[in-house]
């Protein structure tokens, strides 16, 4: 089981004759069981990528791939594939056991079968209390869960998430990563996984895609990304604070990353004054006119200290000024 | 969140329109009345009248009956065409969405004397069509139910209102939970039942009650120009009685009373679907 | 007081486009000889009974309104009508001048009520062209049932129908009466009907043995088309109506008809047919509306309105002048109208009559064209009707 | 879909077709409906047999004034409804649900009794009177129906931006259920122009009619003329068809882009 | 300006008569100019509690005081609060530069001052491009922004925000994070921040409070909540990682943060299995056994190695086991 997506391009015409190209040409495969996210600013294309796999879009160009099946002109029901949408998509009419099993139900399923799976997955994701609400007697992290159970509870061949966890909190969002993660690997589906959590993206990621403007800047394991970005918009994309770009000198961007930079009180480097300090539990995010860094909380500066900040030579990052690819 | 002001107009209207009059109504059931004196007042009378008025309970059948099947038929034909005519552009859409209210545009009394023509035993173009497919006539304006069947005809095809009522029911559903349903693998059956009926039963259920009370209570113009009761009080239904009562007989005393009972009658009646409905949904809701 | 304008008043009618059109004329004419203004409230018949009682509740009820003997006695009886006779002699009309008949079913508690403007009767309607091509003779005067009969049964053939009769009680009465039967029990203050009693119930035995011979046309025909379409398009030879039907046979093009008086059964009788301007009693125009009746109902009014051809004048002048009798528009034999005067009589005048019709005719339709068992739809008659009788 | 549209325009088929039949003549049989020859003559002499410009205008003026007022009054009160709570809640659509379920024919005499009480009888807007009434509860309870299904945050953003009750009427619940007014307005339009019942009881004189009253009064005309009543009935239903065709491309549009 | 919530009590009845504490006698200030954050876990009363202050929810108990003045009864059209809701609530039949100047026309400013005030706010917001669409044809952070810029625009006298970043993604959520400080500051106003970034509520807020099945647990400036977290409830949620709390020993519960968790190969402390590695930029988390910790790249085990977890005892929290409160 895989996806493939071969020169996707979609263009939606906005009110007033403005076009907006969501998806300009982009390559992507997810192979069996593995976890492909995608990152990306907001207004990528990412869910609109999702909504074409899911073939609830229709490609302007290009072709969607499930098991090596063209099923670009398939309908979405025929594709069998779980999607969370960002909104989470609730039936108001229908309680929360029937929304979870409403595509049980809709394959046909008996109903005594689904409502022991409906409570299974209720259970994994902590909303066994909530079987009997209506959906707008849900808070707002509630309604996603309900939506991550309808699509948990099948066995699609391939799952898509948009943005799942966004309003889930630490812990449970740290637990529901591993239960996701943990489904997907028992059905050995490829699963694509929109988030904006930097941290998430990182550690869930088999692979993980960066997008902007309707295009796949990079796609490769995480740790290849954040070690090695191709363009500067991945390096402000992808990490847990975006890259500090230095302007251009000779035609070159010079990128840290603020984990790297070492703010002194003294000594050689770029002096600067601290502009503001943000505690962030054992670090703190010091800005030094342009240039973030994550220092640790005790060598926190105050707030219009001068100081110096520096960082080793190999972790510098160079990119072209003009194309803004790595050098 | 106070806005109960913005209803000011509408209950004003209404008291004076409808709540005062309807109050009055009440009043006159209790009273002998002809319109050009005062009222006077006979205490239970009337209800002793209503009791033993086999005429009026054979009246109420006839339009039980008449209800129980046209009101079914007009909700089948309007949430059908609905459901056929929703989300597809095309001329034949527009065609479709055209055809299925231009009956409605018809003035009633236009309306009831052209089905007295297709309907024509002899001449009309019913009867003819039937017998070119062969299919037996039922006697449409000569025999008691093929009086009755005439009638509902009549009253089946202009369902308008409800269509249009039923489309935008439709259409204000979000197109995100059929794409949730689709991407599910649900199919358009399953689609409709669980999610496109549901979310439109209640605005269904208003229509029902309202075509209910329409086809007991208001539509006295086909039985008055189509069958005139005939033949032999066939299709004498409630509101032709009354309407009879009041202004032929001119017993508009009597005739309030027999108003207000078929009011009680209805209410009743239309509390049954209501009912019905509530606990559906609520089953719906419940079950996975 | 010529000069003065009387205060506007308003006259409704219950009346088909075409008898509208006359009503208009007559208004028109009456306002032209200075007779003041009147606003002509023309409605549908169907409406005419509705609209009057909703007017009357909410005390808005036109000055002048037209309606059918048969109708108006609820009227009267509750108090909607104010008794014509002294306001039209003030107005100078004398109704010596008038047929009798329609005065006295007018005329209720012992005061004339309203001013009946005509004096119609029930007659046969035939086809002369159908009656050329089946060799049978015009009809004679006091022709017999049998003669009547015989005559039905020679014009039917194929696609022509004999004779028809509406299954209603004004067009039986005359049968009833002729046969010696009555209708009810007491004309002037009835409690019964008394239909099942021999005589009555021989006339409309003789009537169901007549469509029982296939005369008349058959329970669909009569659903496809009225009697008068019928026999405007040459589908029945014969048809029994009053002098309604006039104005629109006139138009039929091709069409060349006459009247003939009833068949009798024992003696000659027939049932008058009679409209009358009544003046609301809450009136406050009760002069000028009088003055406008006097109008309606004088030489002038009547003359327009026997032009239209709609009406028998109620006025004996009127009614014997050409304007009635001219044999160049038909019916050319319109004298069997006043012919049939002196023997005419009136259904019972009664506030709960309309309703006992009501109950009659749905009866008498089933013994008509379902083949119920007269005896059956006497007793039903019976069973319905006279405790409506006796309700007040 | 084809046959069903079939269906539902042949009555039309047959009105416009009878209309063109020649007056005067035996009906025609059974399917033989073709006007031969065509008798366009008949709409000419539609207006001798009603003043036909008269009562158009008043008709005209009837929709104008009640249609607005209508859309007006039952979205305003379809609003306090879906934003009432509680008791005044059930209140508001019990009122409404008893009203939908009173006989047309138990009001006549009542409402005319009172009006003329009040002096509002005889104008041509007496009927439009109604309106305020929402014309029918029916429309009250579409547009409540229409009002739940907004998001309820919406309505409270609104009331939030300190947009009065009023405001949030007009800028914000009424533009989100346009379909909804769409069809209030295309429906009563539609029941002020064919409605013949409430101007007969309601209104003297007949200078104040609407045409829906002219037809009624046109419908006992001698069977021979039918013709000539149906090409008047045709020239009633145009107008209203005329408007459909209008308002159905603005009711369809808004919905179809939401 | 300042904004008190007392003794705030809220319960809903669901369907079938289950009841839910929303709110449980909640105690709140923000003062004038001030930003508390509001974090706990999905379903703790958050957004409640800000449509309790905005007015939107009537109180069961308690009261709410914006300026000292009591508006416990004062409808939410007149409390003269920003609201900015968690599902973005845009008017769907109007444009995006209407949706954000809607408020100021309500309050009959006239339309080209509104204009040229949307343009701005729309600057700061990254979103002008914008101005022109229509709400359904924005992506899901776009949507958030427009929200975000309906409640800047205004001066209101209290601004509650309820997740307004929760689909940005992390370089604008930077940024927009220093913009709405900077109004917020400029207008001198109390803000409510809902939000379930923690790197966000440490770094923002002027004191957070934690919440827990509809209580604030603990209310502090972030440092203080994050030194020395009152409950276990609140060692677990407030935190960029949920403290580590160990198996009760004599009804005390010890708690460490992964951040000062430190594994080694061997040596003496609890002895365990890698269960699992997540590589998280710089620092990656090893779960071993029940302990999870934050260890440096460079440093990282490998799944299924047998190590030994260490902490300094200065890094140890302790609980009551039995109530959760810290000793
Ligand atoms: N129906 C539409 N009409 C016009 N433009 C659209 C439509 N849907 C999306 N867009 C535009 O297409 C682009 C991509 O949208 P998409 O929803 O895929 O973004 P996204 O990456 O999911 O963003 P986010 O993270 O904010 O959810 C955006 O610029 C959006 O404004
Ligand atoms: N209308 C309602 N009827 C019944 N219960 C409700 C209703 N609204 C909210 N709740 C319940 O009240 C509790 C608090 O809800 P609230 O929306 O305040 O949570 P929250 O802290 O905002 O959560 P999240 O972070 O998921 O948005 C939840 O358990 C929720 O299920
Ligand atoms: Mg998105
Ligand atoms: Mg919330």
């Amino acid at each position: 089981m895989s996806v493939v997506v071969e020169g996707a391009r979609k263009e939606f015409r906005a009110r007033r004759g403005a076009r907006v190209m969501a998806l300009d040409g982009v390559d992507l495969e997810a192979k069996p069981g593995e976890l492909l996210v995608i990152v990306g600013p907001s207004g990528s294309g990412k869910s609109t990528l999702l909504r074409v796999i899911a073939g609830l879009e229709p490609l302007d160009a290009g072709r969607v791939l499930i098991d090596d099946r063209d099923v670009t002109g398939v309908p979405a029901g025929r594709r069998d594939v779980a999607l969370v949408f960002q909104e989470a998509a609730l039936f108001p009419h229908l309680g929360v056991a029937a929304n979870i099993g409403i595509g049980e139900r809709a394959r046909g399923t008996r109903r005594r079968d689904v409502e022991s799976r409906v409570r299974e997955v209720a259970r994994v994701l902590d909303i066994e209390p909530l079987l009997t609400r209506m959906p707008t007697e849900l808070s707002g992290g509630e309604r996603q869960r309900v939506a991550l159970a309808r699509a948990m509870i099948r066995s699609p061949r391939v799952c898509l998430l948009d943005e799942p966890l966004a309003s889930v909190d630490t812990e449970l969002r740290l637990r529901m990563r591993g239960e996701i993660r943990a489904v997907q690997r028992s059905l050995g589906v490829p699963m694509v996984h929109v988030t904006h959590d930097q941290v998430e993206a990182m550690a869930m990621g088999d692979r993980v895609a960066v997008m902007a403007q309707g295009r796949v800047l990079q796609c490769d394991i995480p740790a290849e990304v954040y070690a090695r970005p191709a363009t500067t918009a991945v390096a402000r994309t992808f990490g847990p604070l975006p890259m500090n770009l230095l302007p251009a000198v000779d035609g070159v961007v010079t990128g840290v990353r603020p984990e790297r930079v070492r703010v002194n009180r003294s000594g050689a480097g770029r002096a600067g004054t601290v502009a503001a300090v943000e505690p962030a539990g054992e670090e703190c995010l010091v800005r030094v006119d342009d240039v973030l860094a994550r220092v640790p909380m005790a060598d926190a500066p105050h707030p219009g200290e001068q100081v110096v900040v520096t960082w080793r030579p190999e972790d510098e990052h160079h990119f072209d000024a003009e194309t803004g690819a790595r050098r | 969140m106070r806005r109960w002001p913005l209803a000011a107009p509408y209950l004003a209207g209404s008291a004076l329109l409808v709540l005062v009059p309807l109050g009055l109504a009440a009043a006159l059931a209790f009273t002998d009345y002809f319109g050009f004196r005062a009222p006077e007042f006979t205490g239970a009378d009337n209800l002793t009248r209503l009791a033993a008025d086999g005429t009026f309970w054979d009246a109420v059948g006839i339009s039980a009956f008449v209800a129980a099947v046209v009101v079914p038929l007009r909700l089948l034909l309007a949430v059908g065409a609905a459901l056929l005519l929703a989300r597809r552009r095309g001329a034949r859409t527009a065609v479709g969405r055209a055809a299925a209210y231009l009956p409605s545009v018809i003035p009633d009394a236009a309306w009831a004397l052209l089905w007295l023509w297709i309907l024509n035993p002899l001449y009309g173009p019913l009867p003819a069509l039937l017998g070119v497919l062969g299919v037996p006539d039922p006697g449409f304006l000569t025999t008691p139910w093929g009086a009755r069947l005439g009638l509902v005809l009549v009253m089946t095809f202009q369902v308008g209102e409800a269509f249009v009522v039923a489309l935008a029911a439709r259409l204000a559903i979000p197109a995100r939970l059929h794409e949730a349903i689709e991407v599910e693998g649900g199919s358009p059956w399953f689609a409709m039942t669980r999610v496109t009926l549901p979310l439109m039963a209640p605005i269904v259920l208003v229509l029902a009650v309202r075509d209910m009370v329409v086809v007991v209570q208001n539509a006295f113009v086909p039985t008055l120009l189509v069958t005139d009761g005939g033949p032999a009080n066939a299709t004498l239904t409630a509101p032709l009685l009354i309407y009879r009562r009041a202004f032929e007989y001119g017993e508009l005393g009597y005739a309030s009373t027999l108003s207000v009972t078929l009011l009680v009658l209805t209410g009743i009646a239309a509390a049954l679907p209501l009912w019905l409905a509530a606990r559906l949904a609520a089953h719906q809701r419940a079950r996975t | 007081d010529e000069g003065s304008p009387t205060a506007p008043i308003t006259v409704q009618v219950g009346a088909d486009p075409e008898e509208a059109a006359v009503y208009r004329s007559l208004v028109s004419a009456y306002e032209e000889a200075g007779g003041g203004e009147v606003e002509l409230v023309p409605v549908s018949r169907d409406d005419h009974l509705t609209r009057l009682s909703t007017a009357f509740a909410s005390g808005d009820a036109p000055d002048v309104f037209l309606i059918n003997y048969r109708e108006y006695a609820p009227f009267v009886q509750r108090g909607a009508v104010r008794p014509i006779g002294p306001l039209l002699a003030d107005a100078g009309v004398d109704t010596a001048d008038y047929y009798e008949e329609p005065l006295r079913a007018f005329t209720y508690d012992g005061a004339l009520q309203c001013m009946p403007q005509n004096i119609s009767s029930l007659v046969v309607y035939w086809n002369r062209a159908l009656f050329t091509q089946a060799g049978v003779p015009a009809p004679k005067a006091d022709w017999s049932w049998a003669d009547f009969v015989a005559t039905a049964g020679a014009l039917t053939r194929d696609g022509v129908k004999g004779v028809g009769i509406d299954p209603s009680i004004v067009r039986m009465a005359p049968l009833v009466w002729s046969n010696g039967g009555t209708i009810v029990d007491d004309d002037a203050a009835p409690t019964r009907t008394t239909l099942h009693e021999p005589g009555a119930r021989a006339a409309l035995q003789s009537v169901v043995d007549l469509i029982g011979s296939g005369a008349t046309p058959d329970k669909e025909q009569l659903a496809a088309q009225g009697l008068p379409e019928q026999f405007m398009t040459g589908k029945v030879a014969m048809f029994l109506s009053s002098r309604v039907e006039v104005p629109a046979l006139r138009e039929q093009r091709g069409l060349d008809f006459d009247v003939a008086g009833l068949p009798v059964m024992g003696e000659p009788v027939s049932v008058l047919h009679s409209d009358a301007y009544c003046v609301a009693s809450g009136s406050e125009n009760a002069a000028a509306a009088a003055k406008f009746v006097a109008y309606a109902v004088g030489q002038q009014g009547q003359t327009l309105t026997a032009l239209g051809g709609r009406t028998v004048p109620s006025l004996r002048s009127v009614a014997t002048s050409p304007a009635f009798l001219s044999p160049a528009r038909a019916p050319a034999s319109s004298q069997v109208f006043l012919d049939a005067i002196p023997h005419l009589r009136h259904t019972p005048v009664t506030p709960s009559w309309p309703e006992v019709e009501d109950v009659i005719g749905t009866q008498l339709e089933r013994a008509f064209e379902d083949g119920v068992p007269l005896d059956e739809v006497l007793a039903e008659i019976r069973k319905q009707a006279d405790p409506l009788l006796q309700s007040r | 879909m084809i046959v069903l549209s079939a269906v539902f325009l042949a009555p039309l088929a047959v009105m416009v077709l009878g209309s063109l039949q020649r007056p005067l003549q035996p009906p025609p049989n059974g399917l033989d409906l073709w006007p031969d020859p065509v008798e366009w003559t008949n709409f000419a002499t539609v207006p001798r047999f009603m003043p036909l410009g008269r009562l158009l205008l008043n008709s005209l003026l009837l929709v104008v004034v009640a249609v607005p007022v209508t859309v007006v009054v039952t979205s305003m009160a379809g609003l306090a409804i879906v934003t009432a709570r509680g008791v005044l809640r059930r209140w508001l659509l019990g009122v409404s649900v008893l009203m939908l379920l009173v006989p047309a024919a138990a009001l006549w005499v009542p409402r005319v009794v009172l009006l003329r009480g009040a002096g509002l009888a005889d104008t041509p807007f007496t009927v439009a009177l109604l309106a305020l009434a929402g014309t029918t509860p029916f429309y009250v309870l579409l547009f409540a129906l229409a009002y739940s299904r907004i998001p309820s945050a919406l309505l409270e953003a609104a009331t939030l931006e300190g947009l009065s009750p009023f405001a949030v009427w007009r800028r914000i619940a009424l533009p989100l259920v346009r379909p909804a007014a769409v069809a209030v307005a295309a429906l009563s339009g539609l029941y002020y122009w064919s409605t013949f019942m409430d101007p007969l009881t309601l209104v003297s004189s007949p200078g104040n009619w609407p045409v829906a009253l002219g037809l009624r009064n046109l419908s006992e005309m001698e069977a021979a003329l039918y013709p000539i009543y149906l090409a008047a009935a045709v020239l009633v239903t145009a107008p209203a068809l005329l408007a459909f065709g209008i308002a159905q491309r603005s009711f369809f549009s808004s919905v179809e882009r939401s």
